[in-house]
């Protein structure tokens, strides 16, 4: 039996009160537990930022690992040994932006992890630049004139590089993330869940009652998310309402079943073979 | 030596040049010849003017020889182009229909020929039996090459390429040759062996078990070759959308137990600059080949340069160990190649290895078997190594800077790691004692990694003046020495393969010894020479520098010589 | 008046006999000179790679980057002087791969340029590795198990992420290609055009006749260009047939217009005020 | 010094210690004083420790000092964490409900006199009014710089701020302080200054109208300031998607012909090195600022260090002539960053600027007043300036290495460039003439360089022993110097500001000069030293290394000084 308590880090919290990563924090333990996975059994990679300081919050294996790149480094370490579960954190400007390259072809390959974007509309981190989600006139001390770019829209992206589940969540709606979460995890392959998160410190505009306001559930309306079509047009759907759940999910064969050397277990656990290599050295 | 031949095949691009060079080779080695073979070809795929030179000798041969005998000139540019590096003598067949009537050449019907024996993808044969034949090399010899490359594909195939060899070899019955001589049947001396051959298997002789990579000019044969040996061994070679994906990946793929590499060169090598430094804090091993060619950015993306050794020893912010090969031939590729694998994951920090364009592309015959080695030592802590496994602590300080590494879920111990400076357990810290901690920790690891380092190689090490140079100009360099030592010179030379962290003590004992030292390198501003007065005081007083994108040969360096030493 | 013969360089060309990059220069040269553009008033901005070489077989202003990173390039030179008219040629492999972060951020930011991907599903000058955007399966001497990853929708994700002229093109088609090309400079704003683009060296799948067979014309279609769901899909449908033509167009506010201090001009253009900045410096 | 008091707040991420700071700083200068304050936080937004120490003077003061005479606690961990740093007879001020009894412990009702004010914003104005008092400032002082803070806020913001200030002084009236000294109303001696800000208005200076980045501590700052006065020249502050972008943006920019700029730090460098070698091999003038933080990789995000000297002067594959600055202070940074924009023009190479959080974020009173260039010398070709423009060859070869550079688009002629090696018309070239041309080419700049390059500075250089840095650190050394001096010792400094193309013969001159000279340096391998050995031949006797992420304290180096130094 795994509780949440298994989860509890010794480590000090860093985040700002009342941030909504908080949100996020909990709902990945409460998905943990209920798939009662043990923290020595999973894997957490992150980039850098707010975000990507998610696993030290926890108890797991982790690798912080460099600003943009936690998923180059989680399909590495998947190819390594696809027995592990992975979970990556990472932030708007973490994946949207210094990522963007590694998002999208993350998808293109559908290695079975799940992605998770604490999407707070700006860099926290850094002290509130706008980040590729905030919304176009965003005032920020770095841009005192306002955003003057359209907003990246990472779910749209995904369905248009035929990712197999795409969610979005809200970090102000616990129960209904970690039902995400867990739904993400079980998917055989690449599984990204947006999360609308508001940033106490930087982003006055998405706040918790802004989030409150517009989401609501495609769970409660018996959204059935096979259909492409359906899904962009949620995607895109911003402004008053907003949709939160899984938009669209599709099982497909993901990357580590493509590999033939992968159906003798993982590469880490096949032995080493001198007399075949001595073969192949004397061909 | 007794024989000791240039043929230097020249055309366009696409015109095959590659295919009937290694046809010569495989010829050569099966008669018991050495043999060393330069790839000249520009950045297209189609056209312009590329050349295949080999060298044919009796003993071991490791650099390219300047005159040449015979020319094969598929078009009439090669001709033009190279008609001057003729040894007096030295012949050139071309098909008549490019030309005819210079006293050197001699002008064959190849194309009708070709199309005789069925279409002219067999010009090439055509042309192979044609210069075999001037060669004297015995028919047979080559039918059974032949045999063994176009077996495969079925008989018809196979006759008519018999057949378009020999009319390659008839054509030039009557013509005589003056390099022409006797071929012994011996057995092959080694295998046939190319820089990125040798690397790729010594990746393998490391248990190396993902290589990811981006393309990228000279670097690429690498991962061709590990490619096609990817279903023999628990290997996965994957391209991945940039090269910064290419070492994050490893780094994560090492993280999780594996060992990995990536290749690249220049301007990938820069984007990987930062995953150097992820792997340095987190000191995760990994294994990165720069193969070099001429900058900055594109520069000469198919032509060979050393421009490089400054960048990569010092590449990535701030500071921490790492481990900095350059082999000088495929023999030792393959084992420098295995070793890094070896060092980058005992003392847990990057390993690079430095080539060329010119060792990359470049076939010598291997001077010994390459052996598979028996285990592979692994340095990895299992939760029974530990006396309490939910204690661990991935850095640990320990006397060595080395501390016991687990892998993510193995067992009861947690790995926490953070690019962010960190506490022993690994979560971030800022607090003073702990970066000194970290800092002091990394640095810790130097004096064992000089321990492990090789001292230059010497050859006439105690001569008045020493040549000194690194990597794949080794080759040519002893030539050099070799026939300046026949005219009367006392000189020698120093080549170094292990540069990073710099084995000062070793080059000091060796600098030491000489009076003067000169530099040898393919770089505008003599990198190692400058490297040495940092590390040891002791300045050159010259230097033979190319940086034109192609490799030395022997006689330039000779040249270059004289110009210091009478 | 402009001609064809305004436009010939006498540098000389590096492609292999057949190439389909010849259509495309051909297209561009036509465009270039329907819209009565002098080769001293054009500015191509190129990657790495067979397309990348473009501008070298043409007379005009050129700088040929880095491999992936004509955008930001090009993106920076508009600023500078965004009187000029840029081009950008890349390849399949420089644009969607190497400089696919950018692809997706110059969308964003809607630059008033045109983007001419060559896509001929192969990294060309590196010797015909797979590309992103190669079919499933397709084997190379680099991917001799064929390749494991989803092709990578260029047309798709630049809807996705809201551009404003998005095309396909073909090289095969002449004609059609230049009036793509003519248009997408017109318009004011990112454009994109896609271009199929055979490559006779290394990809034996996507040749010629292939292309032909599948190709018909949007522009015959009298397809009206207005409406994202139609071109979503249109950007998806590969197989038997392949719209060419101009899937979506929307022109809207593009990047300069948002920049008030460019309302007095060019950049490269103001004046250097020591008064001006003197004031600042004693405030 | 008659005058010489520091005063430390710390407490929390989020409690406004910087805020406060800044009024201490602007009431010192009002009343024309010197002052020296860093500023220290961790990487976080929130909570955590941070801290704020100014040192206040009558004279010129460049470096903090190691005591602190009056603490200002923002919580409980602030006193535990820095009582120990007070000097004897220093007093720190909390709030009562975080403690009191101690003897140098002035326990005060702050929250209570906040809420009193208005609110619990006001409880830095409350301490700052309490800390002032103590040090005897009057109060109409203080009530200038706070009209002068709040008064665009509206009267009655204004005026809470009044009566909390007026609270904080009552508070402590009756409170003796050591240090408590008489206040002259002298007029400001220059402006606040802090590296971050002298930088962008250096790049003002230097007619920067692109400057493009990703934002990265500790070089968001410079952007910041950019930003913000962005609307008042012609000039564009565009935040891209990452530091790839960023340096291919303006050497984008840089080609159309305006000048560019990027900042980042570490791993964002990393990233652009491949940029700086484009801007290498096309000749493209660009400024990159970097400024330096522990590393490797994430390192220590919001600290300071000088660990990337090795790695800026030699980043990017091959060679290329490269201008790298270090600045010592801000005055000197402006200068630097306007003279970097001019000489990467005048040469057309790219220039780095090396900074590091220490210099970034303290903040000092400007030494002089900053002066507008009265003109922007361009080194732009206009077609009227050649012969034939259409015969215009970008890359044309000259004898100093430098061509005459048109712009794309503003004439008949054409500007065609290529990051693969070319041809003096700037298309590719693979040929070997060209190939050496071009890099002879682009060597040959590199003398006329070393000509613009200023020698150390030096301080008492004829000194037995010398200390040498580079950089930030350089108010530290002199302090040091000054100290030992007056201790008796016979020692100088050289600080070292035009770092590369290295000044040799003027190093040469300054260190033949002393018996013995020491490095001081903010990294772990003395990196100066090295390169001062490789380039001159002069070894250090000894270096006194921090690497702990903190600037050098002067006590620090006369300590180190004395373990070499008897
Ligand atoms: C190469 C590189 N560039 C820039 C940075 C600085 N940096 C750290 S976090 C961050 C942005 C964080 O934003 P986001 O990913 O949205 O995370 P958040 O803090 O908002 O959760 C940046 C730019 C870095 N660490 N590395
Ligand atoms: C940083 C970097 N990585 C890799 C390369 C090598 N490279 C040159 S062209 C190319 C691929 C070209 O493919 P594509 O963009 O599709 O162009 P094509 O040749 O097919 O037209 C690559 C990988 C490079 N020049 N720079
Ligand atoms: S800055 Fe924003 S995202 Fe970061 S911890 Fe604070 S509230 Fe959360
Ligand atoms: S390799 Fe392919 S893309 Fe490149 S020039 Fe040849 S045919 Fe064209
Ligand atoms: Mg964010
Ligand atoms: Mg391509």
């Amino acid at each position: 039996m795994v509780g949440i308590k298994d989860y509890e880090s010794l480590y000090k919290n860093q985040w700002c009160p009342g941030c909504g990563n908080f949100g996020i924090l909990e709902a990945m333990k409460d998905a943990l537990v209920s798939l009662e996975i043990l923290p020595e059994k999973l894997l957490i990679v992150s980039g850098i930022g707010q975000a990507a300081k998610t696993p030290h919050f926890l108890k797991c294996n982790m690798f912080h690992a460099l600003h943009g790149r936690a998923l180059p480094l989680a399909t590495g370490a998947k190819l390594a040994n696809h027995d592990l579960k992975i979970l990556v954190n990472s932030g708007d400007g973490d994946c949207y932006g210094e990522g963007g390259n590694h998002f999208m072809h993350a998808i293109r390959r559908n290695v079975d992890l799940t992605l998770l974007v604490h999407n707070n509309k700006t860099y926290g981190l850094t002290k509130g630049q706008a980040s590729p989600t905030s919304d176009f006139g965003m005032v920020t001390p770095m841009q005192p004139r306002g955003v003057i770019s359209e907003p990246f829209n990472g779910l749209a992206v995904a369905l248009a590089l035929g990712a197999g589940f795409v969610a979005r969540g809200f970090s102000g709606n616990r129960e209904h993330l970690s039902r995400l979460i867990r739904e993400g995890m079980q998917f055989k392959g690449f599984s990204l869940i947006d999360i609308m998160q508001p940033c106490v410190s930087f982003n006055r505009i998405n706040t918790y009652n802004w989030y409150k306001k517009r989401a609501y559930d495609l769970f409660e309306e018996d959204y059935m998310p096979d259909d492409l079509e359906n899904a962009m047009k949620l995607a895109r759907q911003w402004g008053d309402r907003i949709p939160i759940g899984v938009l669209y999910r599709k099982e497909k064969q993901n990357f580590a079943k493509h590999i033939d050397v992968l159906n003798k277990g993982p590469l880490i656990s096949q032995q080493y073979d001198p007399a075949r290599l001595q073969a192949v050295l004397d061909a | 030596m007794s024989i000791d031949i240039t043929v230097k095949i020249g055309g366009e691009a696409g015109q095959g040049i590659q295919t009937m060079g290694h046809m010569l080779a495989l010829v050569c080695r099966e008669a018991g010849l050495y043999l060393m073979a330069i790839n000249d070809f520009e950045s297209r795929i189609r056209g312009g003017h590329s050349f295949f030179q080999i060298r044919i000798c009796d003993k071991p041969v490791q650099a390219p020889h300047h005159k040449v005998h015979l020319l094969v000139a598929l078009n009439r540019e090669t001709y033009d182009l190279h008609k001057g590096q003729l040894a007096s003598g030295g012949r050139v067949i071309m098909d008549e229909i490019d030309g005819s009537g210079e006293g050197d050449l001699i002008a064959l019907p190849f194309s009708e020929l070709a199309k005789k024996a069925g279409g002219m993808i067999f010009a090439n044969t055509v042309a192979a039996g044609a210069c075999l034949a001037l060669l004297g090399t015995p028919f047979e010899l080559f039918k059974k090459v032949l045999s063994k490359q176009f077996g495969k594909k079925g008989a018809d195939v196979l006759e008519k390429n018999y057949y378009a060899a020999e009319l390659g070899y008839q054509v030039v019955k009557e013509v005589a040759f003056k390099w022409s001589f006797e071929w012994r049947a011996d057995k092959p001396k080694g295998a046939l062996m190319d820089g990125s051959k040798a690397i790729a298997l010594g990746a393998l002789a490391g248990d190396c078990r993902l290589a990811a990579f981006y393309p990228m000019s000279p670097a690429t044969g690498i991962m061709t070759h590990l490619s096609l040996l990817s279903d023999r061994f628990p290997l996965i070679v994957e391209q991945v959308e940039d090269e910064i994906a290419a070492v994050n990946a490893i780094i994560g793929a090492s993280f999780a137990g594996t060992r990995a590499m990536t290749s690249t060169s220049g301007g990938g090598f820069c984007l990987m600059t930062e995953g150097l430094g992820l792997a340095g804090i987190t000191e995760t091993p990994i294994v990165i080949v720069n193969a070099q060619r001429p900058g900055p950015a594109t520069g000469l993306p198919t032509r060979t340069a050393q421009g490089d050794l400054h960048f990569v020893i010092r590449a990535s912010q701030d500071e921490f160990p790492r481990f900095v090969f350059a082999p000088g031939m495929p023999d030792e590729a393959y084992e420098i190649t295995s070793r890094a694998f070896h060092l980058s994951e005992k003392y847990q920090v990057p390993a690079i290895i430095l080539i060329d364009q010119y060792l990359a592309d470049s076939m010598y015959i291997a001077q010994k078997p390459y052996v598979a080695p028996e285990r592979i030592e692994r340095f990895i802590a299992q939760d029974d190594d530990m006396e309490n496994p939910q204690q661990y602590k991935r850095f640990a300080v320990t006397s060595t800077g080395v501390s016991p590494r687990a892998l993510p879920c193995a067992g009861k111990a947690l790995v926490v790691i953070s690019s962010d400076e960190h506490r022993e357990d690994g979560h971030i810290s800022e607090a003073i004692p702990d970066r000194i901690a970290m800092v002091d920790k990394r640095n810790a690891k130097v004096p064992f990694m000089i321990k492990e380092m090789n001292p230059p190689k010497e050859y006439y090490g105690e001569s008045g003046t020493l040549l000194v140079g690194w990597g794949s100009t080794e080759g040519a360099v002893k030539e050099a020495v070799d026939r300046l030592r026949d005219e009367g010179s006392d000189i020698g030379c120093l080549n170094f393969v292990d540069l990073w962290p710099f084995p000062a003590d070793a080059a000091v004992d060796a600098l030491k010894k000489t009076k003067q030292f000169l530099m040898v390198e393919q770089n505008s501003t003599a990198q190692l020479g400058q490297l040495l007065r940092e590390q040891t005081g002791f300045v050159h007083s010259g230097a033979i520098l190319k940086y034109d994108g192609r490799p030395f040969y022997p006689n330039e360096i000779v040249d270059g010589v004289k110009k210091y030493v009478r």
